[in-house]
């Protein structure tokens, strides 16, 4: 015979545990959500365009977030093929993390930070032919 | 076991300076005494922590540790070098703006409240330049 | 005597430090304690990195990040401390004409700089 | 159901909360500089994330990267620009403010939708089991390459490297255009104010001492990239870096004397066309673009070592490109155009 109480603490450890399991089975996507969130607003609602080009480069760390974290195994180490102590490779996929976002992030960035010098040059280049960089600014010396 | 017991000690020891630098980051009153605990304290408690790696990764010896371990007494060595020159490098930035420094009568407020202090210092107390 | 847990509880301290390092990053009265708080945080990190080596049982990986870090958040902190630098010298009197025609005063000192540029031992002979 | 604590949650939610803390600092500071900063903290907590995540190409590359280009090339613009912005809004402010409804209500879809997607983490996810087993499986007996990401990377991604490394001179082309040949009357720019003289002793002393490690390591990284992380956008951006170390140190003309700009433009075209001279010879050789094995009977060796072989030589390609346009963004963009004085 179990005692009220019993069941209803086993219960509540029941949702407890699955709550739980649900947070830590879910809570990267969540933060690359939120990051991505914060990026947008940044890039759309801030006059200024340095800080549009910080929310771009935030929004954009915020997918590649989301791309690395889908490679993610558990208990897998890094994508680099381990030795048996006698000179035998170990190939067991599921030893490894899933190398193909590495390879398409890894690249990414690289494009990121051209993209970044980009964007700082066309920022120099309004700042010589505008004199600001607030947006409001800008389109009022181009309506003149 | 001595081995482990080194590593324990020269980790907490490493853990123990990274907390004296946080609170000194934290509630150092001026900028001067701020670049201070950080220069210091960090260089030394990253020293002393990676010197703890080292003997842990030396516990199993063998060529690949010691490759290993030679590679982080490089690191060690290029951090004792870098990182009091990053800190000399932004003093001397400090220095250059002339960055008002923290005195008792400069900013008196009571006798001991450092947070009373760093209030007034907080407002208008630093140039316009120095806050953007 | 396993270490591990001994490892992840100083891995999870450390991010403790670094979170209450990241008040001055985010509050700092002046840029130059955001670029102290920025230094303070990229060297917690190149000892992050090998703790997380360590856990993983493959430090030698691990290893060269850590030195490009410490290389690497050298260069960034010399740069912000350069900008300040050079910000609290004193304004040229003329700007705009000074970079069209060589002539205005603080120019002067621009025009020479570079076969002074090219002996770097001359400068700083007082 | 049962959970699996090997992966350390407890870190990468803490990690997660102070990227956001970051994030949301960067964009309401309201001095630019300060965002700057506050973005390079940024950079190295995702770096993190990633060293945790057993990404350590990626760590790598955003470590060198994210953490010290991109906050240098922010610090060199910010010369030229005002650095602060309008606290006065204008009116269309009231409408924009809308965005954070929209903004909200796609968040809210966007989590609800994770309910969907694979469980963090689980081997079992679609995405683990369906290609990427093969390459694990195959790329070392293929290739001689234990770093799998390398061998993805070079050579059964190869086009896709090859493109990337041609966007990337094509931004150093873009930056150049848009910076150089400005005429000079409607020029509006805060004038750069002069370098402070002297007193840089204990910093050369420094970078005399760390330039020569730094290039040797960068070489080590790009040549020892099949066996551990790195290989050449790693130790090109590093290379690229100890050059603006000396141009930090010393000033921007020093820097230029030891590396020309025309000597830059050339190596930046040079690294593209190596990469893609590889892949014509082997075109050439009645083989695929690209196809490594071809260089067998040229080299004679096997198969399998002209492809370890030919993923070197293309990253040296890589390599010498990101090299040369880490340094032509720092150039153009740190003297707004001129190559005057730096940063």
């Amino acid at each position: 015979m179990i005692s009220p109480r019993a069941v209803i603490w086993k219960t509540g450890c029941d949702i407890m545990d699955d709550l739980f399991y649900f947070i830590i089975s879910k809570y990267n996507y969540w933060g690359a959500i939120i990051l991505l969130f914060i990026g947008l607003y940044g890039m759309i609602v801030r006059n200024n365009l340095m800080k549009k080009i910080i929310g771009m480069v935030i929004f954009q760390t915020a997918i590649l977030l989301f791309f690395v974290s889908i490679g993610v195994k558990r208990g897998a180490t890094v994508p680099i093929i381990k030795f048996s102590p006698d000179k035998q490779p170990l190939l067991d996929p599921a030893a490894y993390a899933n190398p193909l976002p590495h390879v398409l992030i890894l690249t990414a960035i690289v494009v990121g930070v051209a993209v970044l010098g980009v964007a700082l040059a066309l920022l120099q280049k309004i700042q010589r032919v505008h004199g600001t960089i607030e947006e409001d600014e800008i389109l009022e010396d181009m309506r003149k | 076991m001595i081995l482990d017991i080194l590593v324990i000690i020269a980790m907490l020891s490493g853990l123990l300076f990274f907390v004296a630098t946080t609170v000194g980051i934290i509630r150092f009153p001026d900028f001067y005494s701020r670049v201070h605990a950080a220069g210091k304290g960090d260089t030394l408690s990253t020293t002393v922590f990676l010197g703890g790696t080292i003997i842990y990764l030396l516990r199993d010896f063998s060529g690949d540790t010691l490759l290993t371990a030679g590679k982080l007494l490089l690191i060690v060595f290029y951090i004792f070098i870098a990182s009091p020159t990053a800190t000399h490098a932004i003093i001397d930035a400090g220095y250059e703006f002339r960055v008002p420094y923290w005195t008792r009568s400069s900013t008196h407020k009571g006798t001991e409240g450092d947070e009373a202090n760093e209030e007034t210092m907080d407002n208008g107390f630093y140039p316009e330049d120095l806050k953007g | 005597m396993n270490l591990e847990p001994f490892f992840i509880a100083m891995a999870v301290a450390i991010l403790f430090l670094m979170l209450c390092n990241l008040y001055r990053v985010v509050a700092g009265p002046t840029v130059i304690d955001r670029m102290l708080g920025m230094n303070v945080i990229g060297t917690k990190t190149t000892v992050l990195i090998v703790l997380i080596g360590v856990i993983d049982g493959r430090v030698d990986l691990f290893i060269d990040i850590t030195l490009a870090y410490a290389l690497l958040n050298f260069i960034t902190t010399l740069a912000a401390a350069r900008f300040y630098q050079r910000l609290a010298q004193p304004v040229p009197h003329e700007p705009r004409e000074s970079l069209v025609a060589p002539s205005a005063g603080p120019e002067v000192e621009e025009t020479d700089a570079p076969e002074a540029a090219a002996d770097p031992g001359r400068k700083e002979t007082p | 159901m049962t959970w699996d604590a090997s992966l350390l949650w407890q870190f990468d939610i803490l990690v997660l909360i102070m990227m956001v803390i970051c994030a949301v600092t960067a964009l309401a500071l309201e001095g630019l500089l300060s965002s700057a900063i506050v973005t390079g903290v940024y950079s190295f907590l995702i770096c993190l994330m990633w060293t945790h995540m057993m990404a350590v190409d990626v760590a790598f590359t955003e470590a060198a990267v994210g953490a010290a280009i991109s906050t240098v090339i922010f610090l060199g613009t910010a010369q030229y620009i005002s650095r602060w912005i309008k606290k006065d809004r204008s009116k269309e402010q009231g409408i924009k403010q809308l965005t954070i409804v929209i903004a909200v209500i796609c968040a809210v879809m966007m989590l609800n939708a994770t309910r969907d997607l694979p469980d963090w983490a689980n081997p079992a996810s679609p995405a683990s089991t369906h290609l990427s087993p093969g390459y694990i499986e195959q790329a070392y007996h293929e290739t001689a390459t234990p770093n799998v990401v390398t061998a993805v990377l070079a050579d059964y991604r190869g086009y896709d490297t090859m493109f990337e490394a041609v966007v990337v001179f094509a931004a150093a082309l873009v930056v150049m255009v848009l910076l150089r040949r400005t005429s000079h009357k409607h020029r509006k720019v805060l004038h750069l104010r002069p370098k402070r003289e002297g007193r840089d002793t204990v910093l050369r002393g420094a970078a005399q001492s760390i330039i020569p490690v730094m290039q040797i390591f960068a070489l080590y990284v790009l040549f020892h990239g099949h066996y551990s992380p790195g290989g050449g956008f790693q130790g090109g951006v590093i290379f690229g870096a100890s050059f603006i170390l000396l141009a930090l140190c010393y000033n921007l003309k020093f820097s230029m004397n030891r590396f020309r700009e025309h000597l830059v433009l050339w190596c930046c075209a040079g690294g593209v066309l190596l990469y893609a001279g590889i892949g014509a010879a082997c075109l050439g050789l009645g083989w695929n673009f690209l196809g490594y094995a071809a260089l067998a009977d040229l080299l004679g060796i096997s198969g399998k070592m002209a492809r370890s072989h030919g993923i070197l030589a293309v990253e040296v390609g890589v390599g010498i490109t990101v090299m040369a346009v880490m340094v032509s963004l720092y150039y153009d963009l740190a003297s707004g155009g001129d190559l005057e004085d730096g940063l």
